[in-house]
């Protein structure tokens, strides 16, 4: 059988591309291979682990079940397109190196991206909310604590709450209230 | 750099797209050289690569006539082509840019260091275009060169089979370009001389012709003379050579070939 | 890259059917989230895909003429969960797709994909049982639709016709109309997991909301396929709401689910949740009826 | 020396690159046009290779070569632990293992492998591959004690009944001791699981010729050892391999075995050089690397009324599938922890490592200590709960006393370490009120509290060679650059060796970089990382070499300030005249001039190996809160605090990472991950990452992480190791949680749903009615 080709039509950290692609690659050998953004990792390529995750239109998918030609016409983000012109860090970038949330770093393009979704999104989470909108991602080296941090601090700073923010690492053990039966 | 490329099947749809921002590529070691102005300047590059019917030589009745897209190459291992013309491709010393140069690229770009049209030019060639029209047009390599129109195609280049020519081309290594390449023929209404002058142009030297016309015998150091002083030749000071270097080298070549072809000196 | 023989992209619903009549070996492809790993994997490697996800005409919630809630069968878990419609009729079913995997499954995972591949572990097909839902299929003969208990014929079968494709779900009003709704999904961990068992169960209470007018309930992975447990609603069904009655109804589930005994969970295990989900859920259906216990 | 670095939470060196995505990781440099690898692995669990009918999978376009175990014409057995080699030939470790084998012993086992121009075409040779091997299958057994029995298949000529070793300790007479009227005796079996390192990135590794050489390009923890047993594996001299190391997406342990970069060097060779990358997709890295031991244990402790133990016996059974990887080490560390952490004057023991047709257990974070860990605070807990005594109290009175002295490791406890941490914890998470609070509780739903503790030391002396090589260059602005044995997987060894350097030499932080990743035939000679070794011994040669340096500086500011050395110092970057502290010139203009000085210039560099010949107790202790919901069966933890002493704390923001990086690897360890296998075949069951139950971001509560810190005298900066213990006591401490708040105490890992629906119902905890129908109904 013939190998299908066709040309994919997007926007890739705030740039027009124009690639051609096997039909049969994934958005992560496209970004990988052909635009050579390196920090979109494969840890499991199942959809598990989430170090593939990219920003397409705005949410969070996993691109290495994503096939490369459903890109087309969409606007998409990676690490690399986080860091400013002359290289500044954003925020969330920031927060993850100064709260000690990057480890091995290998899960770290991913969990960023996931967090620049949140922190951007104007909404406040609680934290189980916060929890359960990171749980795409996998991490074995931090135990997911200091990312916690660097994520909502930066969401509250986004908010404009200054004060809370600075209480989040302070906040070590949680009070729980009575579990309610069911009896 | 030019942002469309168009593969001509034919010399038709050849013509059809040529415009002034559209250029031909035919071997493309012009075109396609870094820092070509031809290129810069062109918005499509039109490929002749695929167009039908231009890579023939055919013999008919004396003359030999050769497709603009042989290259050099073809030309060196055609039992068909002429001596005296495989001499002049061989000035070309790169196998490997012969394998890619094309006669009717080396005629279109009307280069000054011309390998071929000197010879073609005294050989009397004649060219058969192909006009923006359409329209199909014979004409000689001498009045292509003074005013052919570069939105033509050039179709085939034909040349006399069994005519007496000599060439000489001076440069300074087998790849450079040369201060002077000329060419002798021996026909009817005798010698004709033409040459390509670095920096100064495709000439035919008919003031020369007329001498040799009226005194065979004349003197190596009248030429010399005649050559020093002659106001329509603009040679000039370059990396090539002196103006005085320049003008002597066409007096002796001319002299030295005009006695080889007429047979003087045994 | 994927082992993909030969991938066509279909640009409408027509052009999606005409294709799969010309390629009848090729698979549908939606959202891709089990179709694709399944190709890594090597179970589906080497086929021809019919790819669907462009189709946007197939996503969004909507309420049509008759009053039945419309479902995309391309809309996505988290669309579906953050849909106010499905909020306000049938948030249960924003609640079960929230529960798929992760966020990034949940963007790319379509509810259409989560039915079609007849797996019993679908979050959204416990749900979509206990609120008689209905499947829309368009194929070369027009539009079909098939009620979703007869929609699953067997694991991972189900009532496709060859060159179909679901392109709706729909919730008749007289499923969703004053009924509220809870699922409970039992895994090992708390996100991107399968569930070991899933229970979804809703109630329509009397105008009093003292007695049980209707109660439904679905479970997956009680059985090959998503089932009701028709006993336990025969029972309960125009019972009072007392402690005694819930109790009763969750233990009769027992005599319509047949869970296996797997390395993944044992019989006894699986009945066990069974029984406890049936009673939570119900409970938390009451409370968001509005319903009191032995009141 | 006052310290501007040690001891703050400086950001780790590397961050700002990995928050970037710019940091290169073994795919990241792999040049596209590398053939792809794919192993041909075993289907049977136990086996000859009688076949491997190559043709049709040859003729997939774009396979380029298919190897199988018959191309393996010198059969060269290497071992595979990151161990230092041992010149003591008693010393060296089992040399049990081919790059390809015709006999495999688990399901997973190497025997064949695809080459090809892109993964499409090497999975589709692979699939065709896998159904054209002839196998004469054989019995195998999957379970270490059934191993050791008569008549069990038998995996290694060479060791008997499977047993790869067997040693004993004995103290006093246990015989005698339990004469002793009035003891309460304590006897428990418990049972620890085998889970998987899960790193994120998955091993891969990639090789080319240059030259006559071979470069072999891994993610490994340990490149020089690579080197060693590449040589080795393929019987070449060990010179003829470079081994090139770049940042690592974790390690635990699993990167401290040489995994494949053996068989793709190999396979590079046989294509004349050509350029070969072998990529682990995850599944196989759940079965063909390495795994954690599964232990079994069976303690039987003997105590006066007053809770002091009069007696004590254990026995170990621990599982160490196929190969010998890193051998006995594992089992023995446990063994020699056991009479240590609880001493007692009497005391029998003994473990076994056995072989069995499993995936090859290995190093992984704990190095045995969590299962020991495990068994012993559970059974302390059992202990405390015999004779009516809190647990915490029955740890403090039994637990290694200040001053106690191991004569074989030379480790000595210089601190009331235990106390200490148990006191800080209590304080953290309110652990005396909730005690009370939970104590008898009858919901459905009912919480607990409890604590555990645990015994662990740093790095491998005196069992094995402790060396670290350090080397430290100046530039003409004073900068330095520093290359270490000790390699970067995620711990930070970068970011501390820093700090270390510019406080000891006494320049800024700024002007301190890292190579940071290894190179055999640049970076000085060391063992990688394992052990929690990194920041004790880089430690030790990284002060040697800094001060060896700053011999020369001061040597050299001599000839430029005339003032004598005794009377200099470099502060800060500055040459300072310590009689009045007056600056006289800076660390840039001393490089500067010292290099360009047409009288006797010099390069300032310093480099030296430092043999560590100590090591350091490293303790701490867990407290976990959990809420259990009975009738479903599942915990939810509450709170979890961690309290450790691991000497100085160079960088607080990396070592609580560490501690936190523990915690959850012991939470998961606790209640969710285990491998499974088919006891009918030897297949595993859930070898990815969906049925491998990792703990998500949504199973875990914050995590907190505190430090007692005692300097450590034997250490070159006051520091102990970090990286292994806060796994240890996790587990313990849930499942001893657990006990309080149900009654019901569990002696097997995980605690899972199905290990809970099981004890609750054996407890009556759960006694559903419609039980007994449902069983006459079966029983029918």
């Amino acid at each position: 059988m013939a190998k299908q080709y066709k040309v994919v039509h997007c926007t890739v950290n705030g740039k027009e591309i124009e690639q051609v692609v096997d039909v049969r690659s994934s958005l992560t050998d496209m970004l990988r291979n052909d635009l050579h953004l390196t920090s979109v990792k494969k840890g499991c390529e199942v959809g598990e682990c989430g170090a593939c995750t990219v920003i397409i239109n705005g949410e969070g998918f996993n691109s290495c079940i994503y096939l490369a030609v459903w890109a087309e016409g969409k606007e998409i983000w990676t690490l690399e397109g986080l860091t400013g012109p002359g290289g500044e860090l954003s925020d969330i970038q920031q927060a993850f190196v100064d709260e000690g949330a990057i480890q091995c770093g290998f899960c770290t393009p991913g969990f960023i991206m996931t967090s620049w979704e949140i922190v951007n999104s104007g909404k406040e989470y609680t934290d189980d909310e916060l929890r359960k909108a990171l749980s795409g991602h996998l991490c074995r080296c931090t135990g997911y604590e200091n990312i916690f941090r660097a994520v909502k601090k930066t969401m509250l700073r986004h908010l404009g709450k200054y004060e809370e923010a600075e209480l989040v690492n302070s906040q070590g053990i949680t009070e729980y209230p009575e579990p309610m039966p069911f009896k | 750099m030019a942002n469309q490329l168009l593969m001509a099947k034919s010399p038709e749809e050849a013509v059809a797209a040529k415009n002034a921002s559209a250029v031909f590529v035919a071997g493309g070691t012009e075109v396609n050289r870094l820092g070509s102005d031809a290129a810069a300047a062109a918005d499509t590059l039109i490929s002749l690569k695929k167009c039908a019917g231009l890579k023939d030589i055919e013999e008919d009745a004396g003359f030999v006539t050769i497709g603009s897209m042989c290259t050099f190459q073809q030309l060196v291992e055609s039992e068909k082509v002429p001596s005296y013309l495989k001499e002049a491709a061989l000035f070309m010393a790169s196998r490997t840019k012969r394998n890619m140069a094309t006669i009717g690229g080396n005629i279109a770009s009307k280069r000054s260091d011309s390998y071929i049209i000197p010879t073609l030019m005294a050989a009397g060639a004649s060219m058969k275009l192909l006009t923006a029209g359409g329209k199909e047009v014979k004409t000689w390599v001498g009045e292509y060169i003074d005013e052919g129109d570069s939105d033509a195609l050039i179709i085939s280049v034909t040349v006399p089979k069994d005519m007496k020519v000599i060439s000489k081309r001076y440069a300074n290594t087998a790849q450079s370009h040369a201060v002077l390449t000329m060419s002798a023929a021996l026909g009817e209404h005798g010698v004709r001389l033409d040459g390509a002058v670095k920096n100064v142009g495709l000439l035919h030297f008919c003031d020369l012709e007329a001498t040799f016309r009226e005194d065979p015998d004349v003197s190596e150091d009248k030429i010399i003379e005649m050559v020093r002083v002659c106001t329509g030749l603009h040679t000039a000071d370059d990396m090539f050579g002196s103006d005085e270097y320049k003008r002597y080298l066409i007096a002796v070549t001319a002299y030295d070939l005009h006695k080889r072809i007429t047979g003087k000196e045994v | 890259m994927y082992d993909i023989k030969a991938l066509y992209e279909a640009e409408s619903v027509q052009h999606a059917v005409q294709l799969l009549q010309e390629h009848p070996e090729a698979q549908i492809l939606a959202g891709g989230s089990d179709v694709l790993v399944q190709i890594r994997e090597g179970r589906r490697a080497g086929c021809e895909f019919v790819s669907i996800y462009m189709l946007d005409e197939l996503r969004g919630i909507s309420i049509d003429e008759e009053e039945n809630i419309r479902i995309g069968s391309l809309t996505s878990f988290s669309h579906i969960t953050k849909d106010p419609i499905i909020q306000k009729y049938i948030n249960v079913l924003g609640e079960a797709v929230d529960m798929v995997g992760g966020p990034q499954i949940r963007a790319i995972g379509t509810i259409g994909g989560n039915t079609c591949n007849g797996v019993t572990s679908a979050d959204s097909a416990s749900t979509l049982m206990a609120w008689d839902a209905i499947m829309e299929l368009t194929g070369p003969d027009g539009v079909r639709r098939v009620p979703i208990k007869d929609f699953y014929i067997k694991a991972k079968v189900v009532d496709i016709r060859p060159a179909e494709i679901q392109t709706a779900i729909l919730i008749p009003k007289e499923s969703y109309d004053r009924c509220f709704g809870h699922y409970i999904k039992y895994s090992m961990r708390n996100a991107l997991d399968i569930a070991t068992t899933g229970c979804s169960v809703n109630v329509r209470l009397s105008e009093d909301k003292k007695t049980f007018e209707r109660v439904r309930i679905g479970y997956g992975v009680a059985s090959p396929i998503p089932v009701r447990a028709p006993s336990a609603e025969e029972f309960i069904n125009g019972k009072e709401i007392t402690d005694e009655n819930i109790k009763t109804f969750a233990e009769t589930v027992l005599k319509d689910i047949n869970p296996r005994d797997s390395w993944r969970a044992g019989r006894a295990l699986r009945q066990h949740i069974s029984v406890v989900m049936a009673e939570r859920a119900l409970r938390e259906s009451i409370s968001l009826a509005g319903g009191e216990i032995n009141g | 020396m006052s310290n501007k670095y040690i001891g703050q939470a400086v950001t780790r060196l590397d961050a700002h690159d990995k928050a970037m995505g710019r940091i290169k990781y073994t795919d990241d440099m792999c040049d596209k046009s590398a053939l792809v690898i794919r192993v041909l692995h075993s289907t049977v669990a136990n086996g000859i290779v009688k076949s491997i009918d190559t043709s049709e999978a040859e003729k997939v376009p774009g396979v380029v070569r298919i190897f199988t175990c018959f191309d393996i014409k010198e059969k060269h057995y290497f071992p595979t632990a990151g161990h230092p080699w041992s010149t003591d030939p008693h010393h060296q470790d089992i040399a049990d293992r081919l790059i390809m084998t015709d006999h495999p012993l688990f399901y997973g086992d190497d025997i064949g492998a695809v080459v090809a121009e892109d993964e499409v075409a090497a999975s589709q040779a692979l699939r065709i591959l896998e159904k054209s091997v002839v196998y004469e299958e054989l019995p195998f057994v999957l379970d270490a004690q059934e191993a050791m029995e008569e008549g069990a298949p038998l995996l290694h000529e060479k060791f008997p009944n499977n047993v790869l070793a067997h040693t004993e300790i004995h103290m006093g007479s246990v015989e005698e001791a339990i004469k002793e009227p009035g003891l309460i005796k304590c006897e428990g079996w418990y049972e620890t699981q085998p889970v998987q390192h899960c790193h994120i990135e998955n091993f891969i590794c990639y090789a080319y010729g240059e030259g006559d050489r071979t470069v072999v390009v891994s993610s490994t923890q340990i490149p020089h050892i690579a080197r060693r047993v590449i040589g080795q594996a393929t019987g070449m001299d060990w010179g003829k391999f470079r081994v090139i190391k770049p940042y690592v997406g974790g390690g635990f342990g699993n990167k401290q075995d040489v995994l494949y970069e053996p068989l793709c060097a190999w396979i590079s060779i046989q294509l004349g050089g050509r350029l070969v990358k072998l990529d682990v997709p995850r599944e196989e890295t759940f079965i063909s690397n390495r795994i954690r031991h599964a232990i079994k244990y069976h303690i039987t402790s003997w105590m006066r009324p007053d809770g002091s133990f009069a007696a004590r016996t254990i026995k170990a059974w621990c599982n160490n599938g196929a190969y010998s990887s890193h051998g006995h080490a594992i089992a023995a560390k446990g063994l020699n922890a056991f009479p240590q952490l609880y001493p007692c004057d009497n005391i029998d023991g003994e473990t076994w490592t056995v072989y069995t047709n499993r995936s090859v257990a290995g190093a992984m974070r704990g190095y045995g200590m969590p299962q020991a860990s495990y068994a012993f605070e559970v059974h302390a807990e059992d202990c405390a709960r015999a004779i009516g005594m809190d647990p915490l109290e029955f740890r403090r009175k039994n637990l290694m006393p200040v001053g106690y002295y191991h004569a074989f490791s030379k480790n000595e406890l210089y601190s009331d370490t235990f106390n200490q941490c148990f006191d800080k914890g209590a304080e953290i998470i309110g652990y005396y009120d909730k005690v009370k609070k939970y104590a008898n509780q009858t919901g459905d739903i009912r919480r607990g509290i409890a604590a555990s503790t645990f015994w662990y030391n740093t790095a491998v002396y005196p069992i094995a060679l402790e060396t670290s090589s350090c080397r430290i260059v100046m530039n003409q602005d004073g900068s330095v650059q520093f290359q270490l044995g000790e390699t970067e997987i995620g711990q930070g060894a970068d970011t501390v060796a820093a700090q270390m350097i510019a406080d000891t030499v006494g320049i800024p932080l700024s002007m301190v970089h890292p190579v940071s990743c290894q190179d055999t035939d640049i970076t000085p000679f060391g063992t990688g990382v394992y052990a929690s070794r990194g920041t004790y011994t880089l430690g030790f040669s990284v002060r040697q070499t800094a001060l060896l340096l700053k011999e020369k500086i001061l040597e050299a500011a001599h000839q430029f300030t005339r003032m004598p050395v005794y009377n200099l110092d470099l502060i800060d970057g500055k040459i300072v005249r310590t009689t009045d502290g007056r600056e006289l010139m800076t660390i840039g203009e001393l490089a500067l001039s010292k290099l360009y000085t047409t009288e006797g210039s010099q390069h300032l560099t310093a480099e030296s190996t430092y043999q560590i010949k100590s090591n350091a107790y490293s303790f701490g202790v867990c407290f976990a809160e959990v809420e259990v919901d009975i009738p479903m069966c599942r915990v939810r933890l509450l709170n979890i605090v961690n309290v450790h002493d691991c000497g100085q704390v160079i960088n607080p923001l990396l070592a609580a990472g560490q501690v936190h990086g523990g915690q959850s690897m012991g939470i998961g360890y606790a209640l969710s991950e285990k491998m499974m296998w088919d006891a009918k075949t030897g297949r595993p069951l859930n070898n990815n990452l969906l049925d491998y139950k990792m703990s998500s971001f949504m199973d875990h509560p914050r995590l907190v992480a505190d430090f007692v810190e005692n300097y450590e005298p034997t250490s070159a900066y006051g520091t102990k190791g970090l990286g292994e213990p806060p796994v240890c006591p996790v587990a313990p401490a849930i499942r001893n949680a657990i006990g309080q708040a149900t009654g019901v105490y569990i002696n097997e890992l995980p605690l899972s749903p199905h290990t809970l629906f099981r004890e609750f119902t054996d407890a009556g905890l759960i006694n559903d009615p419609w039980r007994k129908e449902e069983q006459g109904k079966e029983a029918k």
